[in-house]
């Protein structure tokens, strides 16, 4: 596969280190919950629950043996059509995260 | 220069840099360059482009080397890069670069981190397409990239028509070297 | 013998000679020549063995569809099994061997299985040989496996080299038929970069096998000056020998590019083959078209074989397969065969034509509504027999009989993608899918034009459309005159008449009836069809006969053939070479070695090395006397403990961390916290997964207000640096926060013992007395004059304990400096054993204990974990399942008896309980000898540990069936109180 | 009609005219008692069971395609039982056990055949883990044997001793470990269930799961609406697509694996056997060709094809393991889709829906894991409680931190 990294260009998937669904980015923030146990829902499903799309997935590629920027790779499960690649950090501000 | 007892061996375990002729290349060990990663500190771009252009430093764009006349750089990573000088002056890089940038960038030595062959030689394309995916056809001289050469995330960075040097990890020296040496013999 | 079977004409070089050996003897042939044309000029037919039945086989082709030319090429380390004789290129010296028979090709006593065939009807296996049961191991599979398989390993290494690399173009073209040659003009005169590919040592595809023209040449000739004026253009890459394999995502195309396999052995240095991945942003299938036979009864003799190749061997290679040769067809390709051979003056005994309407050839005796019924011949082809539409039989006399059932488009690449073929009522045939690979198109035979003009035209049209695609000027390029006849085709797939058997794909004897079978036990998909009846599975994948099947099925079962499908199209398009696929990448190369500074001095010591990771670590440094390495590593450990040793431990990951929100960093990726942390100091850190499992831990230390640097485990080096990349990217994209690795900048030894301080006194500038320099304090430092160093206070191995860094280039330096200055101390360097052993003493976890399975709790470093900040792993480390107050806790284990060695990974049992999953109490995890307490020791997991100190248990290891009496102990075995390290 | 030698002589005998079809193809009834989605080894198993040992009857398998056309047509034969922690390993041999009874049971013979699997380890931390796991499958009632370098060798002289970047040290045996014929285990099981009265229902896709009332009613098809009062979803790598219908995210992605078949070749290699330093396990099959695999391709996929990197990495290791095997050749290579869980074992559990269970999560071991997560599933269907030995195999095991994770690596599917 090549991801057109948005920073360099065409790059061949085996430079990526893959992690999995960019939800991953939607981290909670521990100290935000009423109770242990409503935080622990909260990150069982934010850990390990996937939607798992037989289609359009946004997900997270690291370029490990590139310019380690992490990317949120759109791409077609099915066909593996690549249709958008983008720095994570770009997504991360933009779901409003911070520090 | 430091004045210490210590003598350095190269990545190579020699006293002084290897050499190998091959067919129309050379590939040799380099061990004249000092190096230091340079990071823009958050929101200390703009900032961080004024000193290094005031200091000599190019802060070339991604998957581009730059040379001005003590400083050469290249790109490493968004608001990175690495800076190359020579190494009989500037032994100690960080010494001398930070006193430039202050807080706003972080700098750390790289000299070490790493084992730079240079290349040198006609039709390297025809070795490099034995080693990595860099499309040496489509890439001239001030080019630079990570590339992955026998399973090691090495730069490329294309110093001049004929000349490129690969900078792997220091560790893997002999492996990086071994690589180079049968890429050649296969394609020559 | 003398090329007997030689004729005029053809692309061979007559004038140089080649020897060869064919099951030991000896034959001639030419440049030019495949090992099986020149087989056949020396009127060798008989070139293997089937699968099965033990079937005496010739060659039905001349390319890599081939199903039974198959044989043992090269002799010793070199031989290569399962190599089809009808692309092996002829080279001086070669030497074949027939395979899968024995004791000779002609007498083959597997044949026996060729008379039982009643009993080996398809899936007989899956209905017997199950009583008894232990029988199946013991008696039938043995037998079964013997029988099995076609060529041999010689069980010896390989001793060629391989090479991989990299190749990029605008247009890939693959084939270099008409239709590809046109496509690379074209593309190639527009400045393009191309890359036109085939598997043939000679281009030019079907024109090298056929007299058809193009303009005012030969189709040959044509080729050949193609051929050169491509090789003129700078930006066109020609790659004859070199077979597309398959298509990659995204326009990457696996090829294998056969070097030197035309060599008796490669030349030195240079690789046998190359496996290359091919970047293209356009490409172009051009791969031709695969002759597709007719089943009858007996069809499977030597001298039967596709109409085509018999034109390919005549036209090409100057062979007359017989000299009295008949054509069975249903279609007007199969005629040229007749008309080809009868003009190279080979006796045509009659074309047998299924098909009743046409026109008659002249000259030759064209038999209409014709089939054949029946061959004869036990090792080749004596005669056949046909039925003539009236209905009479008749016998003729022939040695090579032509079949030809029409064209399949080799389609398979752009099926590689499970795009679904297309069916092409016009040829009777599959086409390439509409969703195929995205940027690829077909064009020729491929595409299913199959006329020699349809191959240009589509050619050029193609690789203009992929100029457009590719933003590049369109070139429109003069197509030369050339046939662009109809194939005329009346689908007949097999003669119905008869009850012996009719082979449809032959290597693994899979017939009509068997696909009648298939049908009758309700095996009708095609999947099924192909596993049950091993159809289309034999080493040519099917290409002469999975379409032949699936149309006979689609017959019994009164589907239509696209009804029926196709079976998958799968890489790669012909069988390639392990070595070709593992590259450089074995023995020693498998993976890169990482050496450590002092590797070189340690040598030198004739240090014993351990592969840590891909690092080699020294593992002891053996002195003159000592004879076993346990004789080392105690001396290594008490002359530490007693005075002062020296490790290298560069392989730590090192981890610089710089920038204003640096320590709020640490403290979300690390349990503990950081940001309290005064600059020159150091604090040991417990990294968590996001599940609160134990990751990694570590030192970090503050170098300055906004400088740290972090050490991770040898092995979570890269893991934890992508950890913490991914923490700052996408979870924290906004702290100010650079990170670089920093393990190989610094060469990094552990200086412990007593002595440690005295030593390095000697060799760092600055004060680093106690007062100066105190436990847990860490500084930039110069040593010996002025090199800039670093320097921690920190230890492992529970000794009062420096870590000093310098610049790697000086770590050979360094060592050598550090054990001078440890001479009047009798320092030792030790190694990853000593190591071990010191920190098994101490209680300090390692990889063996950091399983990825554990928890903080288990290593008893539980209220490391802050719960008043968020941290990465702190939430869900409180869940139920890892907070179990019966849980694993770590513990320290000593023989009762000192003199019995413990193992690990050996299972604590209580006293007097039985060897079961129930009374599974927990694991030995690392065990070291200590000579400080005279005895094997351990760190283990206890079930409900900590109520356990004290008491005695089994450690029992029942894979060796022992077990030795333990006492549970506290796992700081030496020092607990920390005394000496603060020393 | 029952399968013998005897027969298999007759039938040879009188030109096969007897042989029956080995299952039928009915038409879809309006409603069962036991809808079965899924005609793979695990849904096929499952019925099987369901109907033999469960005694049910008016039970389906809905099957999208062709019957054994999932994994158990994909895969590379392995059986085993060769686990370490306690929530797998007394399942996995109760899986074994059933293998070694199975084709007796289901009167078809597909091949079980216990050669021995090798698991090679290179370093002293691979050993000591062996042997902890070694001891473990003892404890559970299975078979372990640690191997020095010499039995190894004695066994398998022809890997590379001499010359390796990472030496073999010994390895973790199992002699019985072994293959099977993996589509005649789909084919044993389908016609058992056929002739115990099982509507084997081909090309026929589950598109909707309906429910009123948070019970199961049944399942829209391509073929139609067909009532259930218990449905079974065992369709792994389709999984999540399927149980979307119900709105349930599962703990699981789905990833390509990819395997390879060599040309076939005389016998070399006798039993299974994996390799420590790389990723890459190898068997021969009794045709002869060299079955073998290694990692996944490690990017979510449902498109049952991989690429490059992954084929290279495979005959990286298998050239390094066995350098004999540069010239054989590479014959083919397929991809199948995996779940893959995020603790690298499965599932086996009721739903929030009433009447609707699943069984999946099983990465890429689940063909060894066949007759038993048929015959547990079929358990948890027809009595409401998971047999003994899947309870560990629970949808909260996440939530409640009972992970069972074999290889330590959390909660990142494509490491597993």
């Amino acid at each position: 596969m090549i991801i057109n990294h948005p920073l360099l260009g065409p790059r061949d998937a085996q430079e990526f280190t893959y992690l999995g669904d960019a939800a991953l980015i939607d981290r909670p923030d521990a100290l935000s919950f009423p109770s242990t146990e409503a935080a622990l829902d909260a990150f069982h499903d934010y850990l390990y629950l996937r939607d798992n799309p037989a289609g359009e997935h946004r997900e997270l590629w690291f370029h490990e043996q590139g310019d380690r920027s992490w990317l949120v790779v759109t791409r077609n499960t099915v066909t593996h059509e690549i249709t958008k690649v983008e720095l994570a950090r770009d997504v991360a501000r933009a779901k409003g995260r911070s520090k | 220069m430091a004045d210490h007892r210590l003598k350095p061996i190269t990545p190579l375990g020699h006293d002084v840099p290897h050499s190998v002729t091959l067919g129309p290349v050379t590939i040799t060990e380099v061990v004249d360059t000092a190096l230091a990663s340079l990071a823009a500190r958050m929101g200390e771009g703009k900032a961080v482009a004024d000193i290094a252009d005031a200091a000599g430093i190019p802060l070339p764009p991604p998957g581009k080397a730059a040379k001005a006349a003590t400083y050469a750089t290249f790109w490493l990573s968004p608001d990175m890069w690495m800076v190359e000088a020579p190494f009989a002056t500037h032994e100690d890089i960080v010494a001398i670069l930070k006193p430039h940038f202050g807080e706003t960038a972080s700098i750390t030595e790289q000299t070490d981190a790493w084992a730079r062959f240079d290349v040198t030689g006609a039709d390297l394309p025809a070795m490099f397409e034995r080693l990595c995916n860099f499309d040496l056809r489509a890439h001239g001289p001030g080019s630079a990239t990570r590339t992955v050469i026998e399973h090691l995330g090495c730069y490329v960075v294309i110093r001049a028509e004929g000349h490129l040097s690969v900078i792997g990890p220091r560790s893997s020296a002999a492996s990086v070297f071994h690589a180079l040496e049968t890429a050649a013999r296969s394609a020559f | 013998m003398t090329q007997e079977n030689r004729i005029n004409g053809g692309q061979i070089d007559r004038t140089k000679t080649l020897r060869f050996t064919f099951d030991g003897h000896p034959y001639t042939g030419h440049p030019g020549d495949t090992l099986a044309s020149a087989l056949l000029a020396n009127g060798v037919r008989l070139m293997g063995r089937s699968f099965k039945y033990h079937r005496p086989r010739g060659p039905i082709s001349a390319g890599s569809e081939e199903p039974n030319a198959i044989v043992e090429l090269r002799t010793g380390a070199r031989q290569e099994p399962n190599t089809r004789a009808t692309v092996a290129e002829l080279f001086d010296g070669l030497e074949a061997n027939s395979q899968n028979r024995f004791p000779s090709l002609k007498f083959d006593l597997m044949g026996i299985n060729d008379r039982l065939s009643p009993f080996f009807a398809a899936g007989f296996y899956y209905k017997t040989f199950m009583w008894p049961a232990s029988f199946w191991e013991k008696i039938y599979e043995p037998i079964i496996r013997r029988a099995a398989g076609l060529g041999s390993l010689t069980r010896e290494e390989d001793p060629d080299q391989y090479d991989k690399g990299f190749l990029h173009c605008d247009i890939l073209i693959i084939g270099a038929g008409p239709a590809g040659l046109m496509a690379a003009l074209t593309a190639g005169r527009a400045g393009a970069r191309v890359i036109l590919a085939d598997e043939d040592f000679r281009m030019g595809g079907r024109l090298n096998a056929e007299t058809l023209t193009i303009g005012n040449h030969s189709g040959a000739d044509w080729a050949e000056d193609t051929v050169r004026t491509l090789a003129q253009m700078p930006n066109v890459r020609l790659m004859p020998r070199t077979t597309v394999l398959g298509a990659m995502d995204h326009g990457i195309y696996s090829a294998v590019e056969r070097v030197s396999d035309h060599l008796p052995v490669p030349a030195p240095g240079k690789p046998r083959q190359i496996l290359w991945r091919i970047y293209s942003r356009q490409a172009i299938l051009a791969g031709g078209a695969t002759e597709r036979p007719i089943a009858f009864e007996n069809n499977d003799r030597p001298g039967i074989m596709l109409a085509g190749a018999l034109r390919t061997y005549a036209n090409r290679y100057a062979v007359a397969v017989g000299d009295r040769v008949a054509v069975f067809t249903n279609n007007d390709d199969g005629l040229r065969t007749a008309t080809d051979l009868q003009a190279k003056g080979i006796d045509i005994a009659a074309v047998i034509d299924t098909r009743q309407e046409g026109d008659l050839l002249p000259g030759i005796r064209h038999l209409k509504g014709a089939q054949v019924i029946d061959t004869a011949g036990k090792l080749g082809l004596k005669s056949i027999t046909i039925r003539h539409a009236n209905g009479r039989s008749e016998t003729l006399s022939v040695n090579a009989l032509g079949v030809s059932g029409g064209w399949n488009p080799n389609l398979n690449i752009a099926s590689h993608h499970r795009g679904r073929p297309v069916w092409n009522d016009a040829i009777h045939a599959f086409t390439p899918p509409t969703d195929g690979p995205r940027n690829l198109t077909a064009a020729g035979a491929a595409a299913g034009a199959l006329s020699t003009h349809a191959a240009l035209s589509t050619g050029a049209a193609q690789a203009n459309a992929a100029l457009e695609a590719l933003g590049l000027k369109t070139h429109t390029a003069d197509i030369p005159k050339a046939e662009d006849a109809p194939l005329n085709l009346t689908p007949f797939w097999y003669v119905h008449e008869g009850k012996g058997r009719a082979w449809i794909d032959q290597q693994n004897d899979v017939t009509v009836k068997d696909v009648k079978l298939a049908k009758q036990e309700n095996f009708t998909s095609v999947e099924h069809l192909k596993r049950y009846t091993t159809l289309g599975m034999a080493t040519d994948q099917g290409k002469t006969s999975n379409v032949t099947g699936l149309a006979i099925m689609a017959e019994l079962t009164g589907r239509t053939i696209p009804q029926t499908g196709t079976t998958i199209y799968r890489p790669p398009y012909t069988p390639v070479a392990m070595g070709a696929l593992g590259g450089r990448s074995r023995g020693h190369d498998f993976k890169p070695t990482r050496l450590t500074p002092s590797h070189k001095w340690a040598s030198e010591q004739g240090a014993i090395f351990v592969e840590v990771g891909m690092w080699l670590r020294a593992q002891w440094f053996p002195k003159p006397g000592e004879t076993t390495w346990r004789q080392s590593v105690d001396r290594e450990v008490l002359q530490t403990r007693a005075s002062v040793g020296i490790c290298d431990v560069t392989t730590l990951g090192k981890i610089d961390i710089q920038g204003r929100d640096a320590g709020a960093f640490l403290d979300r990726v690390y349990a503990n916290t950081f940001s309290t942390l005064p600059v020159g100091k150091v604090r040991y850190g417990l990294m968590l997964r996001e599940d609160g499992i134990v990751m990694d831990d570590g030192t970090t230390a503050r170098l300055g207000e906004n400088e740290w640097v972090t050490t991770t485990t040898t092995a979570n080096a890269v893991p934890v640096f992508r950890h913490m990349e991914y923490v700052r990217q996408c979870l924290y994209p906004d702290m100010d926060v650079q990170l670089i690795s920093t393990t190989e900048a610094w060469a990094q030894f552990s200086v412990a013992g007593p002595n440690a301080r005295k030593l390095l006194q000697k060799v760092v500038d600055q004060d680093i007395s106690d007062a100066a320099f105190p436990y847990m304090a860490c500084a930039n430092i110069t040593v010996c004059g002025g090199l800039r160093a670093r320097l921690f206070r920190i230890s492992f191995s529970g000794e009062l304990a420096y870590e000093i860094a310098v610049p790697t280039r000086y770590g050979d330096a360094m060592i050598r400096e550090l054990m001078k200055a440890g001479e009047d101390f009798g320092a030792v360097a030790y190694g990853t054993e000593s190591l071990g052993v010191m920190r098994v003493e101490k209680g300090h976890v390692a990889g063996n204990e950091l399983n990825g399975q554990t928890t903080a709790l288990n290593m008893g470093l539980g209220k490391m974990v802050s719960k008043k900040k968020d941290s990465i792993g702190m939430v869900l480390s409180q869940r139920e399942g890892l907070t179990d107050e019966k849980g694993l806790r770590i513990v320290g284990v000593k023989p009762v008896d000192p003199s019995q060695p413990l193992t690990a990974g050996s299972h604590f049992l209580d006293k007097g309980a039985a060897a079961t999953a129930a009374n599974d109490g927990g694991w030995l995890t690392s065990v070291v000898y200590s000579p400080h307490l005279g005895c094997s020791i351990a760190l283990g997991y206890l079930k409900n540990g900590s109520a356990g100190i004290g008491d005695r248990m089994r450690a029992v290891n029942l894979l060796a069936k022992t077990e030795v009496e333990v006492e549970i102990v506290s796992p700081h075995f030496f020092d607990p109180e920390g005394e000496r390290l603060r020393g | 009609m029952r399968y013998s030698g005897f027969r298999v002589i007759a039938e040879a005998l009188t030109g096969h005219k007897g042989w029956k079809p080995a299952w039928r193809d009915p038409e879809p009834q309006a409603s069962y008692d036991y809808i079965i989605v899924g005609g793979g080894g695990h849904g096929l198993a499952t019925a099987y069971y369901l109907a033999k040992e469960f005694k049910q009857a008016r039970i389906a398998v809905l099957e999208k395609g062709y019957l054994g056309g999932g994994n158990v047509g994909r895969n590379t034969t392995i059986i085993r039982s060769n686990y370490l922690l306690d929530g797998n390993e007394p399942f996995y041999e109760f899986s074994l056990k059933l293998w070694e009874g199975l084709e007796q049971d289901f009167n078809y013979n597909a091949m079980v055949s216990q050669r021995g699997i090798i698991n090679l380890y290179h370093t002293d931390a691979q050993r000591d883990a062996y042997t902890r796991r070694g001891n473990a499958m003892i404890l559970h009632g299975a078979d372990a044997e640690l191997l020095n370098r010499d039995q190894v060798r004695a066994m398998y002289p022809f890997l590379n001793f001499d010359n390796a970047r990472f030496p073999i040290k010994g390895a973790l045996m199992q002699r019985r470990g072994g293959t099977v014929r993996h589509d005649a285990v789909a084919w044993g099981y389908a016609r058992g269930a056929d002739q115990r009265g099982v509507d084997l229902i081909q090309n026929c896709e589950v598109i909707g799961i309906r429910t009123e009332g948070g019970r199961v009613t049944g399942v829209e098809t391509t073929r139609g609406f067909i009532g259930a009062k218990k449905v079974g979803v065992a369709v792994a790598g389709s999984s999540s697509k399927v149980m979307s219908h119900v709105n349930m995210r599962l703990p699981m992605e789905s990833h390509v694996l990819q395997a390879f078949v060599s040309e076939g070749l005389k016998p070399l290699i006798d039993g299974v056997m994996t390799y420590g330093a790389g990723h890459f396990y190898v068997s021969q099959s009794d045709k002869g060709g060299l079955v073998f695999g290694g990692d996944i391709d490690g990017y979510n996929s449902y498109a049952q094809r991989g690429n490059m990197p992954v084929v290279e990495d495979v005959a990286e290791g298998g050239m390094s393991l066995m350098p004999m095997i540069g010239r054989a050749r590479l014959l083919r290579s397929w991809g199948g889709i995996m779940d893959m869980s995020m603790d690298g074992s499965p599932i086996i559990d009721r739903t929030h829906i009433d009447g609707l269970y699943f069984n999946g999560g099983w990465c890429y071991g689940g063909f060894k894991a066949t007759p038993a997560s048929g015959w547990c599933f079929a358990h948890l269907l027809a009595t409401d409680k998971p047999h003994p030995t899947a309870t560990a195999y629970r949808f909260d095991r996440f939530r409640k931190g009972l992970m069972i994770d074999e290889k330590g690596q959390g909660a990142q599917p494509n490491l597993h």
